[in-house]
């Protein structure tokens, strides 16, 4: 039943002529990028919530999807009882830091009481596959199963035109946010003494003789699941703003953020943000132009990167 | 001082070494037996990389077994590993600071690196998986010697070198050893053995077979093969 | 440190065949002592055990996780809703079976082509992602599909035009899962099953000593959606009903929770898993409807962190040799 | 010891002639005695996964409502009346619970199966199996009665079907914006969403056929992190005179939010929304018309009507929420049809009645409900929920004012015509 398109034609533009052509075709493009824009946040910040502990430990963690769902309520909840409908940005971005910090205990908690017994990658598969059922029977116990909501941010930071296109200022700041923590990684990584011993333990180095070389791997791994349940936990409180809490949403953030790891490739920042900018745009474009492929669409993406490159385009080969 | 007692190892249900006892102070020690002779599993289990079973490791008269695997540097034991395994993604320079920055180098003298390995200054900012193989043989032996430990742990550092390379590196284990360290090492060969070695033990399944100078070993192996 | 090597597969000896002679016997003799719905759920257990098996084929042999059978349960689901259902072409078994065989057969090769590509993590997320393409097609095209609501009205089978009772099928399921168990048995204690360990163990050394790597890990990977494809028409049959969620993941995620509740060292663990899973799952969430999500993640992460792999029948056989030692 | 035995030797054969004497006085009624233990009624509600996002309280509500009757009605032919209540998980798992409850628990009837796709595979499986009385809560595809089971015996369905929820929709949008031209309609993508949409498109092309819909589309649904910001773009670019929504839960959370934010209604007035109805009424607008599936017993003047004076304040205070989606009250409406059928085939027969017997009655039977009076027409209950109203915030809560409720013969399709004959008359009957 899908119609037709009718593409913005921004006021006062003359409608005939080569620039009008032009202009409406950057506009449209621009469309699909901003309404993308919360998606690729979302995606990169989960998807490199499992990266990370793959590529720092070379373990395959699930949890993140868990943490993910307890920072979108704990957000909601904590949004709602502390500052209402009164909104100001300071005060938002402190509950999401707090909310992130959460995350960061919740997924250090469950290292060291659970997942350090797991010995292969199968088994952490599983066993944290099957702790998200416990997540989200908690959260059922405690939040029941209707969605809850905290829309103030997203409402009052109010919305830009550009170029005819209307954006929400929320996406810019959720993309903003995303980044500016992506960036904070990048620069902990490569840039400080602490990012070196991280690199020095993950696939791209030798865990063994990270250690010899004095590195407390204890320490490492510790302070990696940390971050990554604060970037699970954060993508979580950002995200609920615009699209509520809701029951039993966690798998499909786990498989978005898997199927980010097969295109983009392990420990690749930047390929995580391209791939969250394909899968993104390429749901935000199918939504409307082939409605059939909307759902397969990141899974065929990742399945025809898979067939070319089997590493993931920036990704490389790693055995371990 | 670097005393091992009644070390056993044991590499799944078989021992690797057993019982062995031997000291290194002030000199090059050099282990050597064919392959799976246990040479390597010792200095792995100085380094802390394997688990001993039983017996005592002991650097200036204290035991290092209880010792965690990322103390150990501190503590003063360096070791350069069989095949180099660079931090590959790295550069040279950052390489090196890994071992600079985990280990506080409590009260040694730190060794001039630039003068150790001139050969380095110009390769600081290389990604190290770019490196020959000798150049990545250095920045390891560097990375190993950043902090000074007392004891260095050689695992067949002339291994699959030119042999241009393997007089360079040989020298450069003399001179460490110059600067008052106790150097403990393993190769295949006895003719590697006797480039830098002062003194070579021969290992035979965990055991101490012979003990003495490159050439008198050279000397005892040649004749038990002539009486066989 | 090599889990893959140290892991063996149970030979099948004498014991084995006496086992499986027990339980046909007590599944042949069950139905006449329970309720219908317990005969519904027995039955749903006898044709898990083929798909469990698939999972148990790639976990056991050549350690990967698959989450994919859910692809093969759905096609011949479909496949049967559309003959005996939507366009009632035929709801001949000895039609449909062979179908579905051929279809989940040709399917699972050309899928095993690029998905075998990788191994561990991505492996196991190729599987989901493949199987919910395959969701969100059926999903979508609601005018063949009949989309969410998916195909009621499936009519009962017949057998060499013979018409089924419920009964009649219970037999039927029984002595197709009872064949596929002994053709698993006698294929699990094959040079083929050998090879596959090789394989899993060393892929280099394996390709070195002349063993077809790409093929034999083919072979399992179509083997397991053989089953599954079998599994798919008799669900469909079972239940006169199909909806697009035997496509998704989350059910293919059951045979493997499945393989794992019962273990994947020894020959009983599929059949085991099979059974335990959907009687916990069935009666945890009856008797506890609040909880039982909690009640089962916890059971199979307690599981994995404990015993690993060895499952439920790991546990019982460590009791039994503890017993015989004392 | 002994004296002990006696004891209740003596109790057990005073019980015994008492149990005697009761024989022969019901003998002498000329009826059968009725058992005096709690009748079982079972229960198959989502409290797990989607469909429990849209009636979050179904468990609770379902004890409430056996604990109404029993409180208040005296139960069931004096039976009180024990609740087993199952989570319907997906369709498989609601057959097996179905056999379950009829084969385990002997329970005397079943309501419930929110999910069209546990109503589809559950009900061919009732009438040839298992044949008890049912009572499908939502299950809303038009399909169960005309293709699935188009004879009917055992099972029927208090909620409204396609038909019955568009021709309430669509009358609703046409009084409130009586000289609408262009619409925009959009639904999540599944069966619901579909049917409802095509339904809304013909009613409103019957009843105005110059109305143009300039675009429709359907989100994916219940999904993680739903972005509705393409679709908002295209509603906003084809300038509709109104929109209306069918997009619930999480989405409709979601969908609200976005739209909001980026100034759809600003632009285009929602004139019509499902979901304002459905979720607790966080994200509910001022003036905009919702659909309570609850009916009367949704918003005030609950207070007004029997049997919500006492029924909703049971749910509010147990579950803190006024019951907003059918499957809340619709367990009481389905209870009080059992009760009556019960009645009534006992009055008629006089003997305990048997599951076919009171599925035979339960058809044309008539009860005062939380609905308002309801009747079961053709298999349908005529009256569940579907009253559309305009919200309005009074002392913090969503009150619905002004509720239309279009008369039975307007929205129940007649046993003698089919969906499409029955729509095909509307504009006659409109005219």
């Amino acid at each position: 039943m899908a119609q037709t398109i009718i593409n913005v034609v921004p006021e006062g533009t003359p409608p005939v002529g080569h620039i009008f052509e032009s202009q409406q075709m950057l506009s449209t493009f621009l469309s699909y990028i901003f309404n993308a824009l919360p998606m690729v946040s979302y995606i990169i910040m989960l998807s490199f919530s499992l990266n990370f502990i793959l590529y720092i430990s070379g373990r395959v963690s699930l949890t993140f999807a868990g943490i993910y769902l307890v920072g979108a309520y704990v957000t909601v909840s904590v949004g709602t009882y502390f500052l209402g409908q009164n909104f100001s940005l300071l005060s938002f971005i402190a509950i999401l830091l707090a909310v992130g910090l959460l995350g960061a205990a919740i997924s250090i908690v469950v290292y060291a009481t659970f997942e350090r017994f797991l010995k292969t990658d199968v088994h952490r598969m599983i066993a944290t596959s099957s702790l998200l059922m416990v997540f989200s029977g908690i959260i059922k116990i405690q939040w029941g199963t209707t969605p809850v909501t905290y829309s103030a941010p997203f409402l009052k930071m109010g919305i830009s035109e550009v170029l005819g296109n209307i954006v929400p200022n929320y996406y810019f700041f959720m993309f903003g946010f995303s980044l500016i923590l992506m960036l904070a990684l990048a620069y902990f990584l490569f840039r400080t003494a602490w990012g070196l011993r991280f690199r020095a333990t993950s696939l791209d180095g030798d865990r063994t003789m990270a250690q010899v070389c004095g590195v407390n791997q204890n320490i490492v791994t510790a302070i990696t699941f940390a971050i990554s349940g604060m970037l699970a936990a954060i993508a979580g409180g950002l995200y609920a703003p615009i699209a509520g809490a809701s029951y039993g949403i966690e798998g499909n953030a786990l498989l978005l953020a898997a199927l980010t790891i097969i295109v983009g490739g392990v420990g690749s920042i930047g390929g995580a943000v391209l791939t969250a900018f394909i899968i993104g745009i390429a749901r935000v474009i199918t939504a409307v132009e082939m409605p059939l492929f909307e759902l397969a669409i990141p899974f065929i993406i990742a399945s025809a990167v898979l067939v070319v490159r089997p590493y993931g385009i920036w990704g490389k080969e790693f055995k371990h | 001082m670097l005393e091992i007692k009644d070390l056993t190892v044991f590499y799944g249900t078989e021992k690797a070494v057993r019982e062995l006892s031997m000291k290194v102070s002030g000199e090059v020690v050099c282990l050597c037996g064919r392959n799976g002779a246990g040479k390597s599993t010792v200095l792995r289990a100085v380094a802390g990389i394997v688990h001993v079973d039983s017996g005592q490791i002991l650097l200036d008269g204290k035991d290092v077994i209880p010792i965690p695997l990322h103390k150990r540097l501190e503590s003063g034991i360096g070791y350069v590993p069989e095949d180099r395994k660079l931090f590959k993604e790295m550069t040279v320079r950052e390489n090196i600071e890994v071992a600079k920055i985990g280990v506080k180098a409590s009260g040694r003298k730190e060794m001039n690196i630039d003068e150790l390995l001139p050969e380095l200054a110009s390769l600081y900012n290389r990604k190290s998986k770019l490196l020959s193989g000798g150049q990545q043989k250095l920045v390891s032996i560097a990375r190993a010697i950043a902090t000074s430990p007392n004891v260095l742990l050689f695992d067949e550092v002339l291994e699959g070198l030119a042999r241009s390379m393997m007089i360079k590196i040989s020298e450069i284990v003399t001179k460490i050893k110059a600067e008052g360290k106790d150097i403990l090492c393993a190769e295949s060969s006895l003719d590697k053995a006797g480039m830098y070695a002062d003194r070579i033990i021969w290992l035979e399944k965990g055991q101490i077979v012979a003990t003495g100078s490159p050439a008198e070993i050279k000397k005892q192996i040649s004749d038990s093969i002539r009486a066989r | 440190m090599n889990t893959a090597l140290s892991m063996t597969v149970p030979s099948v000896g004498r014991r084995t065949w006496i086992t499986t002679l027990i339980f046909t016997a007590i599944v042949v003799v069950l139905p006449f002592f329970i309720s219908g719905y317990q005969r519904t759920l027995l039955q749903k257990g006898l044709l898990w055990i083929p798909s469990v098996f698939g999972v148990y084929i790639l976990y056991s042999l050549l350690r990967q996780v698959h989450f994919g059978q859910s692809i093969f349960i759905g096609l011949g689901s479909y496949i049967t809703a559309f003959m005996a259902g939507k366009y009632s072409v035929t709801n001949e078994l000895m039609i449909l079976l062979p179908l579905a065989l051929v279809v989940s057969i040709v399917v699972a090769y050309v899928l095993g082509i690029f998905i075998m590509k990788r191994t561990g993590f991505y492996f196991a997320v190729m599987g989901i992602a493949v199987t919910m393409v395959f969701w969100s097609l059926v999903y979508k095209a609601r005018t063949i599909t009949g989309g969410s609501d998916g195909i009621s009205h499936i009519k009962n089978p017949s057998l060499f035009t013979v018409p089924l009772s419920d009964m009649g099928l219970y037999y039927f399921c029984l002595i197709v899962s009872v064949g596929i168990i002994v053709l698993m048995l006698r294929v699990l204690n094959s040079s083929f099953s050998l090879q596959l360990r090789a394989i899993a163990g060393d892929l280099e050394k394996a390709e070195s000593i002349g063993i077809p790597v790409k093929r034999m890990q083919r072979l399992a990977f179509t083997i397991a959606g053989a089953n599954a494809g079998i599994t798919g028409v008799l669900l469909a049959f079972s239940y006169n009903y199909v909806s697009p969620s035997v496509f998704e993941w989350g059910y293919g995620a059951n045979f493997v929770q499945s393989a794992i509740i019962g273990g994947v060292t020894s020959f009983a663990g599929p059949v085991v898993g099979a059974f335990g899973f959907i009687n916990l799952e069935f009666f945890i969430s009856t008797w506890f409807a609040n909880l039982w999500e909690i009640i089962i993640g916890l059971t199979i992460a307690i599981i994995v962190v404990t015993v690993g792999e060895k499952g439920v029948t790991g546990i019982v056989q460590t009791l039994f040799s503890k017993i015989r030692c004392k | 010891m002994l004296v002990k035995r006696a004891g209740s030797f003596i109790v057990c054969l005073t019980v015994a002639v008492f149990m005697m004497g009761a024989m022969v006085a019901g003998a002498a009624d000329q009826k059968a005695k009725i058992p005096t233990d709690p009748i079982k009624i079972g229960f198959v509600v989502p409290l797990s996964g989607v469909a429990a996002t849209l009636s979050p309280n179904a468990g609770i509500n379902a004890e409430l409502a056996a604990e109404y009757i029993n409180k208040y009605e005296g139960g069931i032919l004096g039976r009180q009346v024990k609740p087993i209540i199952y989570d319907e998980k997906n369709a498989q798992t609601a057959v097996e619970l179905f056999g379950k409850l009829t084969e385990d628990d002997k329970v005397e009837a079943i309501l419930g199966c929110l999910s069209s796709s546990s109503g589809l595979a559950v009900a061919p499986k009732v009438e040839a199996q298992w044949k008890i009385p049912t009572l499908l809560l939502e299950s809303t595809t038009m399909a169960l009665f005309t293709k699935v089971i188009p004879n009917a015996k055992y099972v029927y369905r208090i909620g409204p079907d396609d038909v019955m929820q568009s021709i309430a929709h669509v009358t609703a949008v046409l009084k409130d914006k009586p000289d609408v031209k262009t619409i925009a309609i959009g639904a999540p993508d599944y069966e619901w969403g579909h049917d409802v949409v095509k339904r809304f498109q013909e009613i409103m092309g019957k009843f105005k056929p110059d109305v143009k819909f300039v675009y429709t589309f359907f989100h994916p649904f219940g999904e993680a992190g739903p972005n509705f910001a393409a679709y908002i773009t295209n509603v906003m670019q084809n300038k509709p005179d109104v929109y209306v929504g069918y997009s619930w839960g999480s989405d409709g959370v979601a969908w609200h939010n976005q739209a909001e934010a980026m100034g759809l209604f600003k632009a285009v007035p929602l004139v019509f929304d499902v979901f304002s109805g459905t979720a607790k009424g966080e994200m509910a607008r001022e003036g905009v018309l919702a659909e309570t599936r609850a009916g009367n017993g949704t918003f005030p003047p609950y207070i007004l009507g029997y049997p919500n004076s006492k029924f909703t304040p049971m749910i509010v205070e147990k579950t803190g929420v006024l019951p907003t989606y059918g499957m809340d009250i619709h367990m009481l409406t389905g209870l009080l049809y059992l009760k009556k059928a019960y009645e009534k085939a006992y009055d008629l027969t006089g003997q305990y009645p048997t599951f076919e017997m009171v599925a035979k009655t339960l058809d044309g039977l008539s009860v005062v409900g939380p609905d308002g009076i309801s009747s079961m027409i053709n298999h349908q209950s005529t009256a569940p929920g579907m009253a559309v109203g305009r919200l309005h915030k009074e002392k913090e809560t969503w009150v619905m004012k002004d509720l239309i409720l279009v008369p039975d013969y307007l929205r129940i399709v007649p046993p003698w015509m089919t969906v499409e004959q029955f729509i095909d008359t509307l504009d006659k009957v409109q005219k």
